[in-house]
C-alpha cells in the first residue's frame, strides 16, 4: 500500500487532454467533414462570411443550449425552453415601450421573467419531485397561455430595443459578430461553474447519484432549482438575442429551440442521464446542430429529404461516439 | 339541407362567388338570434390572436349584436382531430353556425357530412375546406403567388435569381402560393433561377434562411416571402444585400420597411389574407341563416398594396407592432376595423 | 398488510388517473349543453382514443426505462401511408391495414435495434428516427390529402348498438390483445425488470435485450393503431410536424398523469390510457366553462399544471427524506 | 470448443490459467480453482484480491482475457448470466440481481416463473415463492412486498431463495451474509449445510473469519489476482490465514481502550425522547467527547433511524438533540455537517449513499468537504489536492489513480473513500452506519485503529455494527436496540456476545459475565 500516491501536479495535463475524449474530437472532426461537404455543393460554405454567419446564429443555440446542459447534466430535461425563449424575447420587447427606463431594463426584465419560469420548473423538481419531463410541459403550456393573452390584450409592443438589435448584430471587436462574442462569454462562465465551483461539483454529483450528494451534505434542493432557474434565465437570454437578431419578438421564436438544443449537448457528448460531459462538447454540438441545418437548408434539399438526412446524420453521428458501454 | 339556387347572392359586391360555376346556397331562413360558434385551430401567433380579437369584436358591433344570442369561440391548438371533435360537440350542443379556421382541408368530411344532416351552416374561412358541402370563405392562395410572380416579373423583364421563402411545407396554403408562383414564371418565357428556402412564416426562422442563402449566393435579383417579410428584409439589411423587388405579405413591420427603404430600391408588392376575413365568414353565416342566397365558395378580395402607394396610418402603422397584420378592411362587406381596435382596444380603455 | 392493501399500493398510480378523469369528464357533461349522450360520449371517446393509443405506445418503452420520443412521428408517418393504402376492396382495405401496421412494426424495430444494438441514449435516438420518419410521412403525403374506405372509417368511428363507441371497443380490445399478454409474459416481466434495474435484470439472467426489442417493436405498433384511427377519423392523411410533436409531447403527459414512472419498471398501460383521456378533458372543458377565447390556452396550462402537482401531495406524508429520491 | 471425454474422476468444475485486466489493473492472473460436489469451499482474500472477479468469470457475468474452465471435464464458455445458469452455476451477488420495482414472488420465481396458457401464473408463482422463502428460512416476508421496501438483511434472504430456485449444482455466494446479523446468519448456515448434503457445491465469499471457520471444508486463498493456497477447513489458524492473505506480519488485536471512568467525559451528544413514528421511541442517551459507543441488537430494530434522525434525515422527530450541550434542529444533513454541529454518516449503502461511482477518486473525496477548500464558491484546486493527500495517506486508500472513477475501486477501498471524505471535514461527532460490510481483516483492522485514534483526539463515534466482536472490540460501550427503544446498556466486562445476543433478543441473560 505504498504505492498509495497521488499524480505529481504536472499530470493534470494528460487528464485534460483525456478529458476531451473520443465524443468531442469525434464531434470537431464530424463538424470538418461537413464543411467539406458542403464545400463540394458550394464553395461559399467555405467562405468566412459564412463561417461567420453560422457562428452568429449558432449563438443563439448556444447560450439556449448552456442552459439546456446544466439541467442534463443534473439528469433531468427542460421542455419549457419554447416558450421560455419566447417569453425573454418578448417580455423584453414590452419592456422597452415604458420609456428609456424600459429600454434600459428590457433584458433584464426579459431575463427575469424567464427565470420565473425556471423556478417554477425548479420548485416543481427540487420540492415537490415532479418530473422534469412533465413539469416543464405544463409551465410550457403555462407560459404560453400567459403571453397569448399578453399579446391579445395589452396592446403589445415587440420591437427591439437598439441595445437588444446591438448585442446580437453588432460588432464590438471588428470581425466578431457581438452574438459570438456573448456565447464565448457565456460558454467561459458556464465553464468555469461547471469545472471549478462547488456548484458545477454538486451538479455532477447529483446528476450521478442524488441521494449520495444529498447525504453528502449538499443542499440538493437549492442546487436543482438554481440550475433551473439558470436554464430559465439563458433561455430567455437567448430570446432577448434572438429578438435584437431579427429585431422584434414573435410568439413562435422558440419553437425551433427545443428539440435542437437536446440534440446539441447530446451530441456533444453529455450524457442524457447526467452526471456526465464537458461545455466543449456542447459547443461542437451547437456548431454541428446549425452548420448541419444550414447546408441542408442552402442545398435546398425538400423538406422530407431535408428531414431524412438530419435524423440519419444525428444517428450515424452518434453511432460513431455517442455509444453506450457495452454490456461486458 | 341548403337549396341550391342561381346567383347572384344577398350582397354581391361582398359574397363574391369564387368563379363563374360556383353553386349558390339558400338555407330555410332560422329566427334570430342565432348561436355561432368559431373552431378555431392554432392560436399562439399574432395572426390568430389578431383575428380572434377581430371577431369579439364584430360580433360585439351593436347590429351584429342584436343577432347574436351567443358568440362562443374554442381553440383546440394544432391537433386536427381535436378541432373535429370541437366542432362535433357544437353539432350536437344545437348551435345555428359553425365558423372555422381549419387545420387541414380534408380532414372534415365526416363533420361536414354531420353539419349537413343537422341543418347547421358551416363556413370555413383562412384555411378553408376541400367540399362543396360548406361554405369557404376563399382567399385566393394561388393567385397571391400570381400576384407576386407577376410583380417581380413587372421589375425583372429578363428574370433572373430569385430567392423563394416559402413556409410551412405540407399545408396547402404553402403549396398553393407555391404554385402560384413557378406557373407564373414559366409562363413569362424568361430564365428564372429560383433558390427555395423554409421560412416556415415565421420571422427568426426566415431571416436565417435568408442570411444563409445570401452568405451563399451572394445575390438575388428579386425575393419574395409568403411570412416572416420583415426577417427576410431583416436579413438583407443585416447582410448589407442591396435592395431589390420584393413580394410579399401584409405584416405591418415589412411595410414599414417597404415605406422606407423604397427609394433605396426595396420595390414591394405587399398582398395578403388579413385576419379580418373572419368577420366576412360570421357576416356570411348570419346571412346564411337568415336565409340569403349566399355562394358555396365566397372569393375575398386580397388586401393589396403595391409601391409606391404605402401610406403611413392607414397601409401601415409606425407605432404598431411589427407583428400585426394590416388589411383590415373589406370595404365592400362594410366591415372596416382600424389597427387600433384590433390591437389597441386596452390602450384605449386605459 | 392484507391482500387488497398491497393491491391499492400496486395501482395507486391508475386509481389517481382514473380519480382525475371521471372527475374531470363529470364536470364536463353535466356541464355539457347536450348532457350526456350518446354523441357527446362518442366525441370525446374518438378524440380520447388516439391519444390513449399513443399513450399505450409511450408506456412500452417507458417501462423499460427508455422514452420514445418518435412515437408522434410513426402516428403521422402511418397515417399518411393508410391515406394511401386503407381504401378499395375489403381485402385491400385488409391488405392496408396489415401493411400500415407492419409499418409500425417497422418503425418499432428500428429503434429498438438503434437503441439496443446501437446502445444509443433513446431519447436523442428516437429525436433522430423522429425526424426520418416524419421526412418519409412528408414524402408519402406533400400535402394534406388522400382518402380511407369510409365504410371502415365510419364504423370504427361510430356507434355499436347506437350508444357505444366503437373506437372505445376497439380500445380495450387492443388492451386485451396486446396489453394483458405483454404485461403478464415472461418477456413483459423482462421489460419491467429491465426498466426497474438493467444490471440486476442482467444478472437475473433475464432476456434484457428481447425485452426491449418488443417493448420497441409494440410500441411502433401501437403507434401505428392510433394512425389507423386518425385516419378512420379524419378520411385523410396529412404530414403534420407539429400534431406529431404534440402527440409525443402529450404522450408522455399522458403516461406520468396514469402513474406510470418515466423512471421505468413502474406503471401500467391502463393506467396511461386513463391518463390520456383525463389529458383529452383538460381540452373538453373549455366548450363548457365560459371562457374568454384569449384565456382558454392558459387555463389548458394551468389545469395541467394542477394536475401534474396532484402527485406531489404523496410528499408530505414522506416521513424519511431519502424517500425524495425514489 | 476441445471436448474431452468425461471421466469419473473429473471435478465438477475446474478452471485454470485464467486472467483479467480492466485497463491497466490486473484483476486476476493465471488463477486455478476447483470445486467439488458435496462441500463448500471458501475463498478468502483481502479486498481486491480478485475473488469478485473470479466468481463474475464463472457466473457469465465477466468475459475472461484467458484461460479455460471446465464443467464435469468438459470444457465451457459463458457468454451470459444465463449461460452459466443453465449449466449449473448460480451466484447470489450482493443485492445486485432484484429488481426493485417487482415483489418478492416476482424476483423469485422471475427465471423461470410458472406459465399458463402462455402467461405467468401469479397464484403458482406465489406458491413457489412461499417455499422458497421458507427454505431460505424467511417465512416473514411477504411475497406479494416490493424488495425495494425491504431492508438490506431481508433482501439478502430473498437473493438466496432466488438462486435456490434455479436448482443450480454449484451455488456461489459473494459476501451474501455481510449485511445479516448473526440470527439472520444462522438461519443461512442452517439452509447452507442442508444444500451441502444434498450435494450442492458451495462457492462461499466472507470477509468474516469465523463464519467461514464455521462453515467450510475447504479453503483457497487468493492474493493479487492469483490463487495462493487451497487447504482443508481447520488445518490453518486464522492468524496464518490472514498472513496469506496479506503476504505479511499480522496482529489482530483490537486496539486498546483507553480506560475512562464513567461519565468523566464531556458531553458531545445528547438525545432525550428522541421519537419517529413507531420506529423511534424514547431514546435518550449521552454520548462523550472521546467516546466510541456502539449500537448493537438485531438488524431492524432502529439503529439505523436513529443515525438517520440524527443526520437531519428523518422528519417529524419528537424530543430533543443537544450538541455540545446546545440543543440544535436538525432539518437535513446540510445543518447537520455545518460548522457548529460538525456531525458526519458514514452511510451504510455506499454505492447509492455514500459514492458517485463514476465520479473520480478525488471528485468523491472533496464531495462533502467543498464548503472548506473553496472561497465564495469557487474551489482553490490546491487546498483540495492536499487534504485528498493528506486523506489518502492517513488511510492508505489503493488507488491506480485519483482522476480513476472509483467505482474501479475495489468493495474496501472504495468504503476507505467513503470514510476519507468524511474525515475530510474534521467532524466533531461521527455516525456510523455497519462501516466495516465487506471489508478484508486488515482493513478492517486499520479502521478500528483509526476509530481509536479519532476518539483519542476527542471525537464522539456512534457506532453501528452487525458484527458483535466488532462492538465488543471497539465500544467504550454498547446500547442495545429492540423494537425502536434502548433495551439495555452495556459496559466493560459486561459487554459478551452472549450478553449482546439475550439483549438483542431482549431476554433475561441469566449467565451475565458468564464466559460461554
Ligand atoms: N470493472 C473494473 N474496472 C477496473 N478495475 C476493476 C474492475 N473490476 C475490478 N477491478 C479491479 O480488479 C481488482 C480485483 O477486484 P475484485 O473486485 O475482484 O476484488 P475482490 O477480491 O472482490 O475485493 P473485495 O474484497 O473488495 O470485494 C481490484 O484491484 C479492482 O480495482
Ligand atoms: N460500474 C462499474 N464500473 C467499473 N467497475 C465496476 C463497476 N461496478 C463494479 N466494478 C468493479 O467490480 C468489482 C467488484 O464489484 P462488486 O460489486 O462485487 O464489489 P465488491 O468490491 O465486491 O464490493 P462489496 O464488498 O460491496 O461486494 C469492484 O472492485 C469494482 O471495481
Ligand atoms: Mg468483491
Ligand atoms: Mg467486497
Amino acid at each position: 500500500m505504498k504505492d498509495a500516491t497521488r499524480e505529481q501536479p504536472g499530470a493534470w495535463l494528460p487528464k485534460f487532454v483525456r478529458r476531451l475524449d473520443p465524443a468531442i474530437s469525434t464531434a470537431f472532426a464530424c463538424i470538418i467533414v461537413l464543411l467539406i461537404l458542403g464545400s463540394l455543393y458550394s464553395a461559399s460554405f467555405l467562405s468566412p462570411e459564412y463561417l461567420l454567419q453560422q457562428l452568429k446564429v449558432a449563438s443563439f443555440l448556444g447560450v439556449i443550449s448552456t442552459g439546456m446542459m446544466m439541467v442534463i447534466l443534473l439528469g433531468q430535461i427542460d421542455l419549457s425552453i419554447p416558450w421560455s425563449v419566447a417569453v425573454g424575447g418578448m417580455m423584453a420587447c414590452a419592456a422597452a415601450a415604458f420609456g428609456p427606463v424600459g429600454e434600459t431594463l428590457a433584458i433584464p426584465f426579459g431575463v427575469a421573467c424567464g427565470m420565473v419560469i425556471g423556478f417554477a420548473n425548479g420548485i416543481g423538481v427540487a420540492y415537490l419531485r415532479i418530473p422534469s419531463m412533465i413539469i416543464t410541459l405544463a409551465t410550457n403550456a403555462v407560459a404560453q397561455g400567459l403571453m397569448v393573452v399578453y399579446t391579445g390584450g395589452f396592446s403589445p409592443q415587440d420591437s427591439a430595443t437598439i441595445t437588444m438589435r446591438y448585442l446580437a448584430t453588432g460588432f464590438l471587436i471588428p470581425g466578431v459578430p457581438n452574438a459570438v462574442l456573448i456565447w464565448a462569454i457565456v460558454g467561459a462562465v458556464a465553464t468555469f461553474v461547471l469545472t471549478r465551483t462547488t456548484f458545477g461539483r454538486s451538479v455532477y454529483g447529483i446528476g450521478n447519484q442524488e441521494r449520495a450528494a444529498y447525504l453528502s451534505g449538499i443542499n440538493t434542493r437549492r442546487i436543482v432549482l438554481i440550475a433551473f432557474v439558470s436554464c430559465g434565465a439563458l433561455s430567455a437570454f437567448g430570446g432577448t438575442l434572438l429578438a435584437g437578431y431579427a429585431s422584434k419578438a414573435a410568439q413562435s421564436m422558440g419553437d425551433s429551440y427545443l428539440l435542437p438544443s437536446i440534440a446539441a449537448v447530446v451530441l456533444g457528448g453529455t450524457s442524457i442521464l447526467g452526471g456526465r460531459g464537458s461545455y466543449l462538447g456542447t459547443i461542437a454540438g451547437v456548431i454541428l446542430i446549425t452548420l448541419l441545418q444550414s447546408i441542408l437548408s442552402v442545398m435546398q434539399m425538400p423538406e422530407a429529404g431535408r428531414q431524412i438526412t438530419y435524423g440519419l446524420v444525428i444517428i450515424v453521428m452518434l453511432l460513431l461516439y455517442g455509444r453506450g458501454p457495452a454490456n461486458r | 339541407e341548403p337549396e341550391i339556387v342561381s346567383g347572384p347572392a344577398a350582397e354581391p359586391e361582398c359574397f363574391a362567388p369564387w368563379s363563374a360555376d360556383t353553386k349558390f346556397f339558400k338555407f330555410p331562413k332560422k329566427d334570430g338570434p342565432y348561436r355561432i360558434a368559431l373552431a378555431n385551430g392554432y392560436i399562439a401567433n399574432t395572426w390568430r390572436i389578431q383575428m380572434i380579437q377581430t371577431a369579439k369584436a364584430y360580433a360585439a358591433q351593436p347590429d351584429v349584436a342584436a343577432k347574436l344570442k351567443e358568440f362562443k369561440v374554442v381553440s383546440t391548438g394544432e391537433d386536427v382531430p381535436a378541432q373535429i371533435s370541437a366542432i362535433n360537440n357544437f353539432i350536437d350542443s344545437g348551435y345555428d353556425a359553425i365558423v372555422v379556421n381549419a387545420q387541414n382541408p380534408t380532414a372534415f368530411g365526416p363533420v361536414i357530412k354531420r353539419a349537413k344532416e343537422a341543418g347547421i351552416v358551416l363556413v370555413a374561412f383562412d384555411n378553408i375546406l376541400d367540399t362543396q358541402d360548406a361554405i369557404n370563405v376563399n382567399v385566393d392562395q394561388k393567385g397571391l403567388g400570381v400576384l407576386w410572380a407577376n410583380w417581380l416579373a413587372k421589375h425583372l423583364p429578363e428574370g433572373g435569381k430569385i430567392l423563394e421563402v416559402r413556409g410551412v411545407p405540407g399545408t396547402s396554403v404553402d403549396t398553393d402560393r407555391h404554385n402560384g408562383i413557378h406557373e407564373t414564371f414559366a409562363a413569362t418565357g424568361k430564365k428564372w433561377d429560383v433558390v427555395e428556402v423554409l421560412g416556415k412564416w415565421d420571422d427568426p426562422t426566415a431571416q436565417k434562411a435568408t442570411a444563409d442563402a445570401i452568405a451563399v449566393h451572394k445575390k438575388f435579383d428579386g425575393i419574395t416571402a409568403q411570412g416572416g417579410d420583415t426577417g427576410v428584409v431583416q436579413a438583407m439589411i443585416d447582410a448589407g444585400h442591396p435592395f431589390v423587388p420584393f413580394g410579399g405579405e401584409t405584416e405591418n413591420g415589412f411595410r414599414k420597411f417597404c415605406a422606407k427603404y423604397a427609394a433605396q430600391g426595396l420595390k414591394c408588392s405587399s398582398a395578403g389574407t388579413g385576419p379580418a376575413q373572419v368577420a366576412v365568414a360570421i357576416k356570411t353565416a348570419i346571412a346564411a341563416l337568415e336565409g340569403q342566397v349566399v355562394p358555396q365558395s365566397v372569393k375575398l378580395p386580397l388586401a393589396i398594396v403595391e409601391d409606391p402607394n404605402f401610406k403611413e396610418g392607414q397601409d401601415f402603422y409606425p407605432d404598431q407592432s411589427d407583428n400585426f397584420f394590416v388589411g383590415n378592411a373589406f370595404p365592400t362587406c362594410g366591415i372596416n376595423f382600424t389597427a387600433q381596435e384590433i390591437m389597441g382596444q386596452s390602450k384605449e380603455n386605459q | 398488510m392484507s391482500e387488497w392493501r398491497f393491491w391499492l399500493n400496486e395501482q395507486r398510480g391508475m386509481l389517481m388517473a382514473v380519480g382525475i378523469f371521471f372527475v374531470m369528464f363529470a364536470i364536463y357533461v353535466s356541464n355539457h349543453p347536450a348532457g350526456l349522450t350518446a354523441n357527446v360520449v362518442q366525441t370525446a371517446s374518438n378524440k380520447g382514443v388516439l391519444l390513449a393509443f399513443v399513450a399505450m405506445a409511450q408506456t412500452l418503452v417507458v417501462i423499460t426505462a427508455g422514452i420514445d420520443l418518435s412515437v408522434g412521428m410513426i402516428f403521422i408517418l402511418t397515417n399518411a401511408l393508410a391515406s394511401w393504402l386503407v381504401i378499395g376492396s375489403p381485402l385491400e382495405t385488409g391488405f392496408g391495414v396489415a401493411a400500415v401496421l407492419a409499418t409500425g412494426l417497422a418503425c418499432g424495430a428500428l429503434n429498438g435495434l438503434i437503441v439496443i444494438y446501437g446502445r444509443l441514449q433513446p431519447i436523442v435516438a428516437t429525436i433522430a428516427t423522429g425526424a426520418v420518419f416524419f421526412g418519409i410521412a412528408l414524402l408519402l403525403r406533400p400535402f394534406p390529402g388522400g382518402s380511407v374506405n369510409e365504410d371502415l372509417a365510419d364504423m370504427m368511428t361510430g356507434k355499436i348498438f347506437g350508444v357505444v363507441p366503437s373506437s372505445l371497443v376497439a380500445l380495450v380490445a387492443v388492451i386485451l390483445v396486446v396489453w394483458v399478454p405483454f404485461s403478464r409474459s415472461v418477456i413483459g416481466r423482462a421489460a419491467y425488470a429491465t426498466g426497474s434495474s438493467e444490471i440486476a435484470a442482467y444478472m437475473s439472467s433475464l432476456p434484457i435485450r428481447r425485452a426491449k426489442f418488443t417493448a420497441y417493436l409494440l410500441s411502433g405498433l401501437l403507434a401505428a393503431t392510433g394512425g389507423l384511427f386518425l385516419t378512420f377519423f379524419t378520411y385523410t392523411g396529412e404530414a403534420a410536424l407539429a400534431s406529431g410533436n404534440a402527440y409525443t409531447l402529450f404522450s408522455i403527459a399522458s403516461v406520468v398523469l396514469g402513474g406510470v414512472s418515466l423512471f421505468g419498471g413502474r406503471g401500467t398501460a391502463i393506467g396511461a390510457v386513463f391518463g390520456a383521456l383525463a389529458f383529452r378533458t383538460i381540452g373538453d372543458l373549455l366548450f363548457v366553462f365560459d371562457l374568454d377565447p384569449l384565456w382558454q390556452p392558459l387555463f389548458q396550462g394551468v389545469v395541467l399544471l394542477v394536475a401534474v402537482s396532484l402527485s406531489a401531495f404523496g410528499l408530505f406524508r414522506v416521513r424519511n427524506r431519502l424517500e425524495w429520491f425514489g | 470448443m476441445i471436448t474431452s471425454a468425461t471421466s469419473a474422476a473429473a471435478p465438477l468444475f475446474q478452471m485454470d490459467g485464467v486472467s483479467k485486466h480492466y485497463g491497466g489493473v490486473r484483476a486476476l492472473e493465471n488463477a486455478a480453482l476447483t470445486v467439488e460436489p458435496g462441500r463448500i469451499h471458501s475463498i478468502l482474500g483481502e479486498n481486491g484480491a480478485g475473488k469478485s472477479t473470479l466468481i463474475k468469470i464463472m457466473a457469465g457475468v465477466v468475459a475472461p482475457d484467458d484461460g479455460r474452465m471446465l464443467m464435469d471435464g468438459r470444457e465451457v464458455t459463458f457468454r451470459s448470466p444465463a449461460e452459466a445458469s443453465a449449466a449449473g452455476i448460480t451466484c447470489v451477488f450482493q443485492e445486485l440481481s432484484l429488481i426493485p420495482d417487482l415483489s418478492v414472488a416476482d424476483n423469485i420465481c422471475i427465471a423461470r416463473p410458472p406459465r399458463r396458457f402462455g402467461l405467468i401464473d401469479r397464484q403458482a408463482q406465489r406458491a413457489i415463492a412461499e417455499e422458497a422463502l421458507a427454505r431460505a428460512g424467511a417465512n416473514d416476508i411477504h411475497p406479494r412486498m416490493l424488495v425495494k421496501n425491504l431492508p438490506l438483511s431481508r433482501r439478502q434472504l430473498v437473493e438466496i431463495a432466488k438462486a435456490l430456485a434455479w436448482k443450480p449444482r454449484i451455488l456461489i455466494l459473494d459476501e451474501a451474509t455481510s449485511a445479516l446479523t448473526a440470527a439472520d446468519v444462522a438461519n443461512v448456515f442452517s439452509v447452507l449445510m442442508r444444500l451441502r448434503s444434498e450435494g450442492l457445491a458451495l462457492l462461499y465469499i466472507s470477509h468474516r473469519m469465523h463464519e467461514i471457520a464455521e462453515l467450510s471444508d475447504e479453503c483457497t486463498v487468493f492474493r493479487n489476482g492469483h490463487n495462493v493456497m487451497s487447504f482443508a477447513a481447520g488445518t490453518r489458524s486464522n492468524g496464518e490465514i490472514v498472513e496469506m492473505m496479506i503476504g505479511r506480519e499480522y496482529s489482530n488485536a483490537f486496539p486498546p481502550k483507553p480506560e475512562r471512568a464513567a461519565g468523566t467525559a464531556t458531553p458531545a451528544l445528547t438525545c432525550r425522547k428522541l421519537g419517529w413514528l413507531d420506529r423511534l421511541r424514547d431514546i435518550s442517551f449521552t454520548l462523550g467527547k472521546g467516546e466510541v459507543l456502539g449500537l448493537g441488537g438485531l438488524d431492524g430494530q432502529g439503529q439505523r433511524e436513529l443515525l438517520l434522525a440524527l443526520f437531519g434525515v428523518l422528519r417529524g422527530t419528537t424530543g430533543s438533540v443537544l450538541v455540545d450541550g446546545k440543543a440544535v434542529t436538525l432539518t437535513s444533513p446540510a445543518a447537520a455537517i455545518s460548522e457548529q454541529i460538525g456531525i458526519a454518516l458514514i452511510p451504510e449503502d455506499r454505492k447509492t449513499e455514500g459514492l458517485m461511482l463514476p465520479m473520480t477518486v478525488q471528485e468523491n473525496l472533496s464531495f462533502s468537504a467543498l464548503d472548506q477548500v473553496s472561497r465564495g464558491g469557487v474551489i482553490n484546486r490546491k487546498d483540495e489536492a492536499r487534504l485528498i493527500d493528506e486523506m489518502i495517506q492517513l488511510l492508505s486508500i489503493k488507488t491506480a489513480g485519483l482522476d480513476l472513477p472509483v467505482a474501479a475501486l475495489s468493495g474496501g477501498n472504495q468504503q476507505k473513500v467513503v470514510i476519507a471524505k468524511w474525515l475530510m471535514r474534521k467532524p466533531k461527532i461521527i455516525l456510523l452506519n455497519d462501516p466495516t460490510r465487506g471489508i478484508d481483516v486488515a482493513t478492517k483492522h486499520e479502521i478500528y485503529l483509526l476509530l481509536r485514534r479519532l476518539a483519542d483526539s476527542g471525537t464522539a463515534i456512534l457506532f453501528y455494527s452487525t458484527d458483535y466482536d466488532e462492538l465488543i472490540g471497539c465500544c467504550n460501550r454498547v446500547l442495545v436496540l429492540y423494537d425502536g427503544s434502548v433495551a439495555r446498556e452495556l459496559k466493560g466486562s459486561a459487554m459478551t456476545e452472549r450478553a449482546l445476543i439475550a439483549s438483542a433478543l431482549n431476554v433475561e441473560d441469566g449467565h451475565a459475565g458468564t464466559p460461554a
